[in-house]
């Protein structure tokens, strides 16, 4: 299978901060279940790659792979010139996990300050207030996780994500419980935070629009097993807006994607 | 058949203290008397009393004869009716680098002994006129290590506990407790009020084929501890066969050759009463001698006692 | 039971005052008691139970008014024990099970000698621990120490080790230290099974310390106990006993305490 | 341990042969316990301890060889003991904890009166039991139940609330009965808890039962136990403790065995 | 406030088989948290309700109420004639939680089986596996939930909660986790079992056009307190294909919806 590179040029030379994923096989249960099947990709340094794909196909298990969660099988990923260990253990990522994951004991501030209590600190980090704030929790601070709505917990993670100013942020499904408004407002703050700080990030999304708006590049992957469906660039302008959704071009887009997700 | 069943509670588990009864029953005295005899182990926490006295066993068999004094005051209606052991084989030993051969030794030394035992150093101490405060009470468990390690100056056990003895090797020093005024029985017979009223044909028939068991145990000791071993398969018969001569020395003396086994003494007891009404140990009155002993049964089996002695 | 429905359903309470909540927490607890001391004192009553075989309640209330001098003097020492044993067994339980948690090999190695060393009657170990450390505190200490520490070692064990795989995963993406999972997650989620093993060390600790009084002492509820026993005193024995028993249910209840202060949160998933 | 990045990467494992594997699994332990057998044979030897105070390894395998039979023959009633007095005490906690679990106020009642049964000394109930069960294997039984059924209650009442509020609003929109819930939720998520008591429990019925056997008996290790201790025999003491032990150990894995058999799922989220 | 009725007719007589939502206020933490504030809505039997609003507004807080899991500090709840507790215990209700709240100890299939073992059963019900083909999980009936993936999890949810035939379905953003494809497959799945077997069905999402897609009517909560913003019929034909959301007036809709939403 030809290597899925970001500019479709195979012949590139590695870019070294990018994240390469190189024939990497999955699997559980003593290789019984296979959840991913010779996946080669390269993300840039800085990119913004959001993942498509059907329900089980392999999403979380990508991500939990490049994040040291799940070892390959086959294979092999590099992360920033390091293995997922080293990348993992020099703290280069945040993961928004597709439940919120929140420690029950702790309030929501309390969570979002966890990430600067553990593994060293990290040096440069944003104010948890601010981020509890950007995510509509002001007020809601001192409140345990049983006391808040699904979305509430989710939105305290992506803060929680947030707060040590990752090189790598991985995030799965973070959106997923949240309101049209609410998510279009992250929406807009994850691409203001991306373009800012030149994070990479890896988005994980069911909704085909939001994959096209935010994603610079969008990899979308196949089930049984899973596999790459296509690792496209996104042909839109970098500095998007909301309003960019009705444009032709987006729509065209959402509709290629469409038709591929379809076809998985 | 038409035996009549007499249940022995022990204040103890099953030790060389029974030799007689178990060469009685393996020699069917106890069926000649027209009775079968079943006994009951007790344990370190278990005296007997309480079995006996609610009916569930006939006789008891208890370590100590305060024992019997200090339940009878508490209101228990129990009383000894034969003694096994003449003389208590209760002893303080002490090595011949520190040794402790009368009670006078003992003055300013410190002297390990059990917390239930307390009370018969007390009395020692009160019968030779030495003030509690010259002498350190310091507790011991079953071990003689506060002896060997020297933390102690004295520790106590049973002459009879031949392995326990041995540990201290030959040229120990003895004291016994007999030997310094306070004259106990050991291996007490007793049963209630109730039952030395109603049963007395069975008490002394009991104690008829008991006095022949340890009678045949006295003129073949080895075949006893055979018998001993067989029953209790748990007891080592090397030690035993050593501690038989012991036992014997305790269970037959000169009041025996004279008065047949298990006699008692009622002044004997009158004595041991009042050392412990001075010691303040009974809570109320002291008893009275004829409410912690009777002689009625030995007088119903004084010829056949004699006899076979 | 097996009828549909019965959940309670959660009404908020009413904010009643602390007293009266309180007096009814306790009212089933104190019925259950009075109602046990009556049906005691009829027994004896009625069947005319003598008093060295078990005491009424209304002879033990008697023993206790006239020895609560000695009872008092001989309650401290016990409780002192006790209560010391309590806090070295669990301590002590508690550090080996966090070793065992972070090093298996240690924990296979040493968990089968742990379970070897909890079966050794106290009676059988006395001997050794008097020759070492005489005859004060320190062996009975040790004793309560060593009777609450089993139950304490597997529960934290276990209760360390419930911590979800997810959270595990939240910990390794912050590429935390094994001992930040442990401050910051594990002791947390043992909580549950640390303090069911409080409660259970409330009541051994005390059984230690007493059965630590047998193996040779002068003073202490144990050493009251064997003497009341010699000396055929039921009424003082069962008196006795029932201060040692209250002893556990007072240690019982502040652990229950500090367990409802310290949990407060309710977990929001399937554990 | 302070260091980051120490959490063992999960590797699948290579399929080793079975027999290798718990070969493996076992090796720690076999190795402590050599190790501790000849630290013990070297103290022994270095400061000469005399045999009385603390057998040597060797003096006690000599005892084992030469009182093998009398072991073996003492060996089944404790064990006997120990087996029916772990299924009692361990069901009538079990039985117990679900009523709790069920009525509050029998919780409030009653758990203080366990509490404070559980603390009355087996040694001062021992009289009783003897007058009530006489001196057979019941009253041994009894005491072996009585003493592992204090843990078990604890951790069952808390292991059958170790619920989530979330499944049991679930069971309740399915209008399941308290007996569903507590068949279909509770007993499963109680499981943790429930093993680790019975942990426990598997140690402390073998100390129940020679504990019970010092009430009075002829045969079993606790009479063996008191047998040797009162006559000086330390090594056949040290044999009889190490074989009760061993018992003990033989449960606690037979425990963990069925423990691993039965939890073989992983909770998805955060408990 | 006014009765907010299905027909925006506040005379009319009750439906009989109708839910009926009095002036309730839902308050947590003693009273210091008030989730919905004189909340009255009735809805019409086997009608379609689709439930909108900001996360945290009390959408789920309104669907416990109604199902007898968290109680009402004021007003009253009717469900088909009966209290919620006795329309509970008549397991009138299905409920698909927002999160899958599946037992971790039983595999896919049992965990769909569960309301068959429990709570009497049911008289009609559902084959277990065939629902589990529906929401496409054929071939994992027998994986542990930690064995799935996210929106598998959530699809043995759906299943669980099809297998009773209940009157009354609620459903709390059961789709949330779903890509595209699988949800616009179980969108139609939902609907084609609303028209067959006339069940009530109440379905929190936070997707407009899936709103307007499923619902006969729209409830809009507002946020801060939970409250109704509008109880709207959708004014689409009942018979709705995919293709529909293409049309002018499914767009105005969606726009009107859009626009309420960013009011809240
Ligand atoms: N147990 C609780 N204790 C305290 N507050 C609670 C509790 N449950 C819910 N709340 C509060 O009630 C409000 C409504 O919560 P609810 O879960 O109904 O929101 P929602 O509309 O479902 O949100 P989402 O779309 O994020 O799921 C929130 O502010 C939440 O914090
Ligand atoms: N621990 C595990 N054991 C066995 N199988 C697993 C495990 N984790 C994941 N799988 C399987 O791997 C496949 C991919 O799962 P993954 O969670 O990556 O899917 P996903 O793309 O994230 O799906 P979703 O969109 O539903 O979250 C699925 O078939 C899943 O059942
Ligand atoms: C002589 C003696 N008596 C009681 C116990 C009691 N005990 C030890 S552990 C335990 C329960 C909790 O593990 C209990 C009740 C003992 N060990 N030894
Ligand atoms: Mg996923
Ligand atoms: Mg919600």
């Amino acid at each position: 299978m030809e290597q899925h590179t970001a500019a479709g040029n195979p012949a590139a030379t590695p870019d070294p901060g990018a994240i390469r994923v190189d024939h990497l096989d999955v699997t559980f249960a003593e290789g019984t279940v296979v959840a991913l099947k010779d996946v080669s990709v390269e993300i840039p340094q800085g990119a913004f790659v959001t993942i498509l794909g059907p329900s089980g196909c392999g999403k979380s298990t990508l991500m939990r792979a490049i994040a040291d969660l799940v070892p390959a099988a086959r294979g092999a990923i590099d992360v920033q010139g390091q293995s997922p260990r080293d990348a993992r253990a020099d703290r280069n990522f945040s993961y928004v996990f597709q439940d919120a994951t929140l420690l029950p004991w702790r309030t929501a501030l309390e969570n979002v300050q966890l990430p600067l209590e553990v593994g060293g600190g990290g040096d440069a980090h944003a104010d948890p207030r601010d981020l509890l704030e950007l995510v509509g929790l002001k007020g809601r601070e001192n409140a345990l996780p049983y006391e808040l709505s699904g979305g509430m917990r989710q939105r305290v993670a992506i803060a929680r994500a947030l707060v040590t100013k990752p090189k790598i942020l991985l995030m799965d499904e973070p959106f997923g419980a949240l309101d049209e408004i609410t998510r279009d407002k992250l929406n807009e703050e994850v691409l203001r935070i991306w373009r800012e700080t030149g994070t990479t990030i890896l988005f994980v999304t069911h909704s085909i629009p939001e994959a096209a708006f935010l994603g610079q590049y969008v990899l979308m992957l196949a089930a049984h097993p899973g596999r790459v469906k296509e690792f496209m660039k996104v042909e839109l302008p970098p500095e998007r807006r909301l309003a960019d959704r009705d444009t032709l071009e987006f729509v065209q887009i959402t509709a290629h994607l469409r038709k591929l997700l379809e076809e998985c | 058949a038409g035996l009549k069943t007499v249940e022995m509670q022990l204040g103890w588990l099953a030790s060389n203290g029974l030799l007689g009864e178990v060469v009685a029953q393996a020699k069917g005295f106890y069926e000649a008397e027209g009775l079968e005899l079943k006994i009951t182990p007790g344990g370190p926490n278990v005296d007997g009393v309480g079995s006996v006295a609610a009916g569930r066993a006939e006789v008891g068999q208890i370590s100590s004869s305060p024992s019997v004094m200090l339940a009878r005051a508490a209101g228990i209606p129990i009383k000894a009716f034969a003694a096994g052991y003449q003389k208590h084989p209760f002893t303080y030993f002490s090595l011949p680098g520190d040794p402790i051969r009368t009670p006078q030794d003992m003055i300013g030394k410190t002297i390990a002994t059990q917390p239930t035992a307390h009370i018969l150093l007390k009395a020692l101490l009160a019968a030779n006129d030495i003030p509690e405060d010259q002498v350190e009470i310091v507790n011991m468990g079953s071990d003689m290590n506060q002896l060997m390690t020297g933390q102690a100056s004295a520790v106590t056990g049973w002459l009879t506990n031949v392995a326990a003895v041995d540990v201290l090797g030959e040229d120990r020093v003895d004291l016994m407790l007999w030997d310094t005024g306070i004259q106990l029985y050991a291996t007490v017979y007793y049963a209630t009020d109730e039952t030395i009223a109603e049963e007395a044909e069975s008490l002394a028939g009991f104690t008829r084929a008991t006095a022949r068991g340890w009678h045949y145990v006295r003129e073949n000791p080895e075949e006893a501890v055979d018998l001993l071993v067989v029953a209790y398969p748990n007891m080592d018969r090397e030690a035993e066969l050593r501690a038989v001569e012991k036992v014997l020395e305790f269970v037959f003396t000169d009041a025996t050759a004279e008065s047949g086994w298990g006699t008692m003494n009622r002044e004997n007891w009158e004595t041991q009463i009042a050392a412990y009404a001075d010691l303040g140990q009974f809570d109320g009155d002291a008893p009275a001698v004829n409410e912690v002993m009777t002689l009625e049964i030995l007088e119903m089996t004084a010829d056949a006692r004699r006899e076979v002695s | 039971m097996a009828e549909a429905s019965q959940i309670p359903m959660p009404v908020p309470a009413p904010r009643m005052s602390r007293v009266l909540d309180a007096a009814i927490d306790r009212g089933p607890a104190l019925a259950a008691v009075a109602g046990l001391l009556l049906l005691w004192q009829g027994v004896v009553w009625f069947f005319e139970v003598p008093e060295y075989m078990a005491p009424s309640p209304v002879a033990v209330l008697g023993a206790f008014q006239d020895n609560a001098g000695t009872l008092w003097l001989n309650f401290w020492p016990t409780f002192l024990e006790a209560a010391l044993g309590f806090v070295a067994g669990n301590l002590v339980a508690i550090l080996l099970a966090v070793w065992f948690v972070h090093n298996s090999t240690a924990e296979r190695a040493f968990f089968p000698i742990a379970v070897f060393v909890n079966t050794i009657p106290i009676i059988a170990l006395a001997p050794i621990l008097v020759l070492i450390f005489g005859n004060g505190f320190a062996p009975k200490i040790i004793i309560a120490g060593l009777i609450c520490f089993f139950p304490t070692l597997v529960n934290m064990v276990r209760g360390l080790k419930a911590v979800s795989p997810a959270t595990l995963d939240l910990m390794r993406v912050l590429s935390a230290s094994n001992w930040e999972i442990f401050w910051k997650v594990r002791l947390q989620s043992s909580l549950p099974f640390l303090f069911a093993a409080l409660k259970i060390a409330s009541t051994t600790c005390v059984i230690g310390a007493i059965v630590a009084e047998w193996i040779g002492s002068n003073f202490g509820l144990g050493a009251l106990i064997i003497e009341a026993t010699f000396n055929f005193r039921s009424p003082l024995l069962y008196a006795t006993v029932f201060t040692a028993a209250l002893l556990a249910v007072v240690m019982f209840a502040l652990v229950s305490f500090a367990e409802a202060k310290l949990i407060r949160w309710k977990s929001s998933d399937i554990h």
